[in-house]
């Protein structure tokens, strides 16, 4: 059992609080992802987890053991680092082995383990190799088999991908993914591609300024982003905002962007109401909007400003008032610049954000931060 | 490849520590004899030869500053390495205001009934005092001229090279220059050309050394060296000539003067080619710097038996005539047998006795009395050339200048006069 | 090569870009020229007969090539003495400086510590102070604890005077390994000592190496404090400054390369490590 | 709770250094300032009785003329079995204050001529007596090499530094040209970094001495007909020229070294830029490489002009040290205790006191100078 428990963390550097009363329980053998824009504290908090940092107050847990102001030998913890820091002055052998040594593992157990872990990595052909004799991604695989070569149930990975070439990393992520759940470790994994974070973690906790804001499974975070910001960091393109004023008319609640009236559904209108008068943001997906080239009732028209024909869908930029939002078609669709074309938003997958707190309005907030 | 070059530095580093313990420890003994004298390397390679028919001697050539040095320390602490010194008649003044030497007046009492030693420089051993050997002489040496054979063609008309006088010699120059283009009077204006001054030129000048420095004497003096000596030496004295030996071997010089000691490679080396000779006579006589050497015995002497056996043997005779022969440094004691010297020293030689023996002679001692500070004189009277000869200062106003400086120096230290100027109360006065 | 012709716009730019580059070359053997000219010449004279050596004019090549010149330097009492001396000092102040300066230098490296600024500004203060303020009183202080004229008293001083250049030398070696090899090795079950010995030593040793020599370079060329600390003891720059006017010009010449030639080849050896060194320490 | 752990082991890391540069730097340069303002002088205690622990009845300066009113003989047995006699006389003089003081002294303290039989001695030696005093500083600047020595060495400085300059900048820029073989032309530059200015003044007496080889070069093309004297007193101008040359050539490389890793720094992208708007060479030079570098230069700057005040080897190779002087070699001669030095500690000290003020003053000036300019550009 290695279930990590981050208590109320808080780590400052001079007057900048890196990690802010931060708390996180990542459960045994479960992948978590820790993603945010750089400077947001996700590397500290992994840092304060490592030992490589000591918090200034609050308490790390692994398994039942107290670890947060043991040395990081003492944690029986695991990491893979951005530089990958593969010694260069060892042998890809003596790398791999380099931990199991440390732990004085007898050298016919660390043969097999290094063995093991460079085939799973498919580096067995180079264990006779130094690191400057490699490529990157080789290196990189080098990073890896080190550390799980190691037996331990915590495994910690600080933006192990961001040094790759694009397709490298695409394939590597896969395989990352699948290695580890063969080894079924515990695992802490920071990154700031949040293309990263949806398609490797069971969870992500998505971190600004110190704080954790989201801490859900990859499709509830992008569904139902918890926050303005939230959802402009995850998914490409990034969730459209329009920003529309609340009114009642004839009963119901409807939110008017220009002259265009939005109607939310039903078990939105208690919450709404409360906005009567007000201004309030409306966010929807780029997918989740439907393009026509012709008028529709209530469809809202607009100018195409740029086309993106992006071979499995063509992305179009267009301007709505103030706004310049991105809409998603089917490849098919034609358009072209300063042509007019209509658009229809599905009420269902429009998410109401608070202008001012920038919070997402839902029916029951508490269900979506746990 | 990383552990051997590691393992290279650590053997460095034992390399350098065993040499360093191995570097230290040198004892023995037998006595040590410190001196000023022959503490070039060729010189102290050849005194240790000679040294070495006494018996076991470690000789230790030293500076003055660091001998006074290490004489007062060991005073202090009442127990010394250094049995024997051997120093300039200078340097005795700082050692008897330090008390750190015996009175040697007995040895000088047993030394007499074997070897004849010169009253005058007896005397000079008890500095001043009536009854304190503080050094016996050991040996001397003096400045003298030399010319190589192919200057004497620009000899004056009726000049007598063994008794020139400054304005002969100066004309010889101004011949040498007109007859072959170049300036060929070399002066060791890098190495001892104070003594030029000290010793030779105001005594010939002036009669004395201090007290005439500013006098009118002296300013005709500074205008007949800047105007007609001057013009025909070669411009390198100033920057290269230390031993006057090296450039008349080179042939850059053929017309030099210096310390006997710094000519006699070139009489030894080629003595057909070279001629030595007094110094000239100036309008106050023919000033001439004897240069003394004695030998002391500090109190702390682990071994005083053995230095007096020392100084006797440094006396012998034979042990002074290899001096001379070797080291060109002139005997002290009588019955030394000069039949037999090597070409070189024998020029030499016979220019010196010419030197003393001049009617006219005013034998000029080194500074006495100045204690430490004994090393700014001679800067004051090289201060005086450059500033007169090199940039061409009005005289009057440098030798004003300069004499101020001289005054203070010898009013702070107290130094009476010595001789050739006659004998002070108290601090030696400027005319 | 291709054998398409080039309209005369293209040509005049190839050529252009030629001259550009040849030009460039032209001044960098120029350059090179003028800093070995010199090396070459005072080489020829220390391998050449007495006669040519005082002959005029002078020969542009060692022909005959003799070490008779060398030798007769070599022989001089006192230079295989002040020569061991020499080494010594330069092989003691290594030690010293680098022993004292590795430690100092990991610390600016890799803490962030009160006084951290403070201390690093003070070693800067140091390099840029003449030695001449340092040499005198502590000549007058070695004589009072009777460590004037010692071979390491001369180490000693010499370590003081690169010891400032040393440590920021070091520090910069130790920036230059990224910190998280030694964080690896932590997370890999090393404590601080372990990762440093295990994984940070064998990666700045050469980069250590490379400043000892320079520590080495300096020591030997040092004449200044050298001249003041000694007086039996030289040091071959001290010996050789203090014979100067008496010496003939074969010791000169001879003594000049004799000085020279162990840079050649210790240069050559840390070139590599030259920018490195000073690069960092700019900053 | 904010437990903040004190981490204690990078002040152990320091701590050798810093007791190292205690005890060798901070202390010497203390010590210094002392000997250039401090005069040991002497005055002799006069003891009411022939014991050296006895009281002092009164204190005599140094040269005072004394009565010997009395005397007595004892007889030190030394450690080296033999016994010597020390005489304490009883002695009268008048202080400068003109008070008369009757007491005794050890035979050291006086000079007598004779210890058995003279009536009259004089004052010789005393004990230890510091006082402030500005007279080393005085005589310094009253010294007549002392403006010799300051002119040459600025003369020297305000030459060689513009070319050392200019060189290493354009050896930077034929290095940053990656020819080939650059690494060779590297290793080339860099060589004068491991010669000492003595050898450089060697190797440049073998050149411009009068049997050198400039005369041989020039004798041989026909531009003069017999070796031309440079090194003289009359041709101060060559000396310098000889010393501007040997200097540049000598140290120019380590000037070299700091712009390369200036120029390295520069992303390359800065330079691409100004080369793709058509800035030629000497505008990019001017406009680009020279504003950027100007750390890297101030720092090789401070760091020349320190090091140029205390290079004196090269000068005395040259000159011999005395026609043209510079204050390094003052300061060295006034220390030296050998037949050419002055054995002077103090007046050294004074000297190497002034040389590290007018190198702090440079250094100043130079921080100044580009900080103002920098401001002025942030307006």
């Amino acid at each position: 059992m290695a279930e990590i428990r981050v208590e109320n963390a808080v780590k400052t550097f001079g007057k900048v609080v890196a990690v802010d009363d931060v708390s996180l329980t990542v459960e045994d053998q479960e992948f978590v992802v820790l993603l945010g824009p750089s400077g947001c504290g996700k590397t500290t908090l992994l840092r304060a987890v490592a030992g490589l940092g000591i918090v200034d107050s609050g308490r790390i847990m692994i398994g039942d053991r107290d670890v947060t102001y043991l040395a990081p030998k003492d944690r029986n913890i695991s990491m893979v680092f951005q530089s990958y820091a593969i010694f260069p002055h060892m042998r890809v052998f003596d790398n791999i082995a380099f931990g199991l040594k440390m732990k004085r593992t007898p050298k016919d157990e660390i043969q097999r383990r290094v063995q093991s872990a460079a085939e799973l990595l498919h580096i067995e052909s180079f264990l006779d190799r130094y690191p400057s004799q490699m490529s990157g991604g080789q290196r990189q695989r080098v990073a890896v088999a080190r550390a799980i070569a190691v037996p331990t149930e915590v495994l910690l990975m600080d933006e192990p991908l961001s040094n790759l070439d694009a397709l490298l990393r695409l394939e590597m992520r896969a395989e990352l993914k699948r290695l580890l759940a063969e080894l079924k470790v515990t695992t802490i994994y920071v990154t700031h591609d949040q293309i990263e974070a949806l398609s490797m973690g069971d969870r992500i906790a998505v971190m600004r300024d110190g704080k954790i804001l989201q801490f859900d499974s990859p499709t509830t975070v992008y569904d139902m982003p918890a926050d303005r910001f939230v959802a402009g960091f995850i998914g490409t393109p990034p969730m459209n905002f329009l920003e529309g004023q609340v009114r009642r008319a004839n009963g119901a609640i409807e939110v008017y962007i220009g002259d265009y009236a939005l109607k939310p559904i039903p078990e939105m209108n208690e919450t709404l109401a409360r906005y009567d008068g007000q201004h309030i943001v409306a966010g929807i997906r780029a997918e989740n909007m439907e393009a026509l080239d012709t008028p529709a009732e209530d469809a809202l028209r607009v100018t195409v400003l740029v086309v993106e024909p992006l071979g499995s869908q063509n992305l179009l930029t267009i301007r709505i008032g103030e706004d310049v939002i991105k809409v998603a078609t089917h490849p098919d669709f034609r358009a072209a610049p300063d042509q007019d074309i209509w658009i229809r938003f599905p009420s269902s997958k429009i998410r109401w954000i608070d202008r001012d707190t920038g919070r997402a309005l839902v029916p029951d907030l508490d269900k979506l931060v746990s | 490849m990383f552990r051997t070059k590691f393992r290279s530095i650590v053997i460095l580093v034992l390399v350098a520590m065993l040499t360093g313990v191995l570097g230290v420890s040198a004892q023995d003994g037998s006595v040590t004899f410190m001196s000023t004298q022959f503490n070039i390397v060729e010189e102290s390679d050849k005194i240790r030869t000679i040294l070495a028919d006494f018996g076991e001697v470690e000789f230790v050539p030293s500076e003055e500053g660091p001998m006074i040095d290490l004489l007062r320390a060991e005073a202090e602490t009442g127990e010394g390495s250094v049995d024997l010194i051997g120093a300039l008649h200078g340097t005795f003044p700082v050692l008897q205001n330090e008390d750190v030497l015996f009175d040697l007046s007995d040895l000088l009492a047993q030394l007499e009934e074997n070897y004849e030693l010169p009253e005058s420089f007896v005397e000079l051993g008890k500095l001043g005092t009536a009854d304190y050997q503080y050094y016996i002489p050991w040996m001397q040496a003096t400045y003298i001229m030399a010319a190589h054979v192919s200057a004497l063609e620009y000899l004056p008309e009726g000049a007598d090279i063994n008794a020139l006088t400054w304005e002969q010699f100066a004309e010889w120059a101004k011949n040498i220059y007109d007859g072959t283009g170049e300036a060929q009077l070399g002066l060791p204006v890098a190495g001892l050309f104070h003594r030029f001054l000290e010793g030779y030129l105001y005594p010939s000048f002036t009669g004395g050394m201090v007290t005439g420095f500013k006098s009118p004497e002296a300013v005709a003096m500074w205008e007949w060296f800047r105007d007609e000596l001057w013009p025909y030496v070669h411009p390198q004295s100033v920057t290269s000539y230390e031993f006057m030996q090296e450039p008349l071997l080179a042939g850059e010089v053929i017309l030099a003067f210096d310390h006997t000691a710094r000519l006699i490679n070139a009489f030894n080396d080629k003595p057909d080619e070279f001629v030595g000779f007094p110094a000239p006579t100036g309008p106050a006589g023919l000033g001439f710097m004897p240069v003394v050497v004695g030998l002391g015995v500090p109190y702390t002497s682990a071994d005083p038996d053995g230095a007096e056996a020392l100084i006797d043997f440094l006396l012998q005779p034979e042990t002074q005539g290899r001096v001379l022969q070797d080291l060109a440094f002139f005997p002290v004691v009588g019955g030394v047998d000069t039949t037999d010297l090597p070409e070189g020293v024998a020029i030499e030689a016979a220019a010196v006795e010419a030197q003393a023996a001049s009617p006219d002679a005013l034998p000029a001692l080194l500074p006495v009395g100045l204690g430490d500070r004994g090393g700014e004189i001679n800067e004051i009277y090289r201060n005086a050339f450059s500033r007169i000869v090199l940039n061409g200062e009005d005289i009057q106003t440098v030798l004003d200048d300069e004499g101020a400086a001289l005054q203070s120096l010898l009013d702070e230290t107290g130094a009476p006069c010595w001789p050739p100027d006659a004998p002070s109360e108290g601090a030696c006065q400027l005319q | 090569m291709t054998t398409r012709t080039l309209d005369p716009v293209q040509r005049r730019a190839i050529r252009q870009r030629q001259l550009r580059r040849a030009s460039v070359y032209a001044l960098a053997i120029l350059i090179a020229l003028w800093i070995l000219l010199p090396i070459w010449l005072i080489g020829t004279m220390a391998f050449s007969t007495q006669q040519d050596v005082y002959g005029y004019p002078k020969q542009i090549a060692p022909i005959p090539f003799t070490t008779e010149t060398m030798e007769f330097f070599v022989n001089q009492e006192g230079i295989l003495e002040a020569t061991r001396n020499s080494v010594l000092v330069a092989v003691i102040t290594l030690v010293l400086s680098t022993a004292i300066a590795a430690p100092a230098g990991y610390a600016i490296s890799r803490y962030f510590f009160a006084g951290r600024d403070a201390f690093r500004l003070g070693i800067l203060a140091v390099r840029a102070f003449p030695i001449v303020i340092l040499a005198v009183p502590l000549a007058v202080t070695f004589i009072e604890w009777g460590m004037f004229d010692k071979v390491y008293s001369v180490a000693l001083m010499h370590t003081a005077l690169t010891l400032p250049t040393t440590i920021l030398v070091v520090s910069s070696v130790f920036a230059s390994i990224p910190r998280e090899f030694e964080e690896a090795a932590k997370v890999f079950g090393c404590n601080a000592y372990q990762a440093f010995i295990r994984v940070v030593l064998p990666l700045v040793i050469p980069g250590i190496a490379a400043s000892a020599i320079f520590t080495f370079v300096m020591s030997w060329n040092e004449v200044f404090a050298a001249t003041l600390l000694t007086i039996r003891n030289r040091t071959l720059p001290a010996l050789i400054l203090y014979s100067l006017n008496k010496s003939s010009l074969q010791f000169q010449y001879a003594g000049g390369f004799f000085m020279l030639a162990p840079s050649l080849v210790f240069i050559f050896v840390i070139r590599r490590y030259l920018f490195n060194m000073w690069g960092q320490i700019t900053k | 709770m904010n437990k903040k752990k004190w981490n204690l082991a990078p002040y152990l890391l320091i701590l050798p250094s810093f007791i190292y540069l205690a005890v060798f730097f901070a202390w010497p340069m203390v010590r210094s300032l002392q000997l250039a303002f401090v005069r040991d002088s002497q005055i002799l205690p006069v003891l009411a009785e022939a014991d050296p622990d006895a009281d002092v009845v009164g204190r005599l300066e140094m040269q005072t003329q004394v009565a010997v009113v009395d005397r007595t003989r004892l007889d030190e047995v030394l450690p080296n079995g033999r016994t010597r006699p020390v005489y304490w006389f009883k002695i009268v003089g008048e202080t400068e204050g003109g008070e008369q003081i009757e007491g005794w002294t050890h035979q050291k303290n006086v000079f007598i001529e004779s210890r058995t039989t003279s009536e009259t001695a004089r004052v010789t030696s005393g004990e230890g007596a510091k006082e402030w005093t500005l007279d080393y500083v005085e005589r310094m600047i009253n010294d007549y090499r002392f403006t010799n020595a300051l002119k040459t060495t600025l003369i020297l400085i305000v030459l060689i530094l513009p070319i050392q300059f200019v060189l290493a900048i354009v050896m930077a820029l034929v290095l940053q040209a990656q020819l080939r073989g650059s690494t060779i032309f590297l290793y080339i530059y860099a060589i004068p970094l491991g010669i000492s200015d003595l050898a450089a003044g060697l190797v440049w007496v073998s050149i411009f001495t009068q049997r050198g080889f400039l005369n041989t070069f020039l004798q041989q093309i026909g531009i003069i007909n017999e070796p031309f004297i440079y090194l003289s007193a009359d041709h101060q101008n060559w000396m310098i020229v000889a010393i501007v040359l040997a200097e540049v050539w000598r140290a120019t490389s380590i000037v070299m070294v700091i712009v390369v890793s200036g120029l390295q720094a520069i992303p390359r992208e800065y330079l691409e830029a100004g080369e793709l708007f058509g800035a030629s060479l000497w505008q990019r030079l001017r406009h680009i490489i020279l504003p950027l570098l100007k750390p890297s230069l101030q720092v090789a700057l401070i760091l020349r002009t320190i090091l140029a005040f205390q290079v004196f080897a090269v000068v005395v190779a040259i000159t011999g040290g005395r026609v043209l002087t510079v204050l390094a070699y003052e300061t060295y001669r006034w220390y030296d205790p050998g037949d050419s030095g002055f054995n002077n500690p103090n007046m050294a000290a004074a000297y190497a006191g002034f040389i590290m003020l007018i190198s702090l003053a440079f250094a100043v000036f130079y921080l100044r100078t580009v900080r103002t300019q920098e401001e002025a550009a942030r307006e």
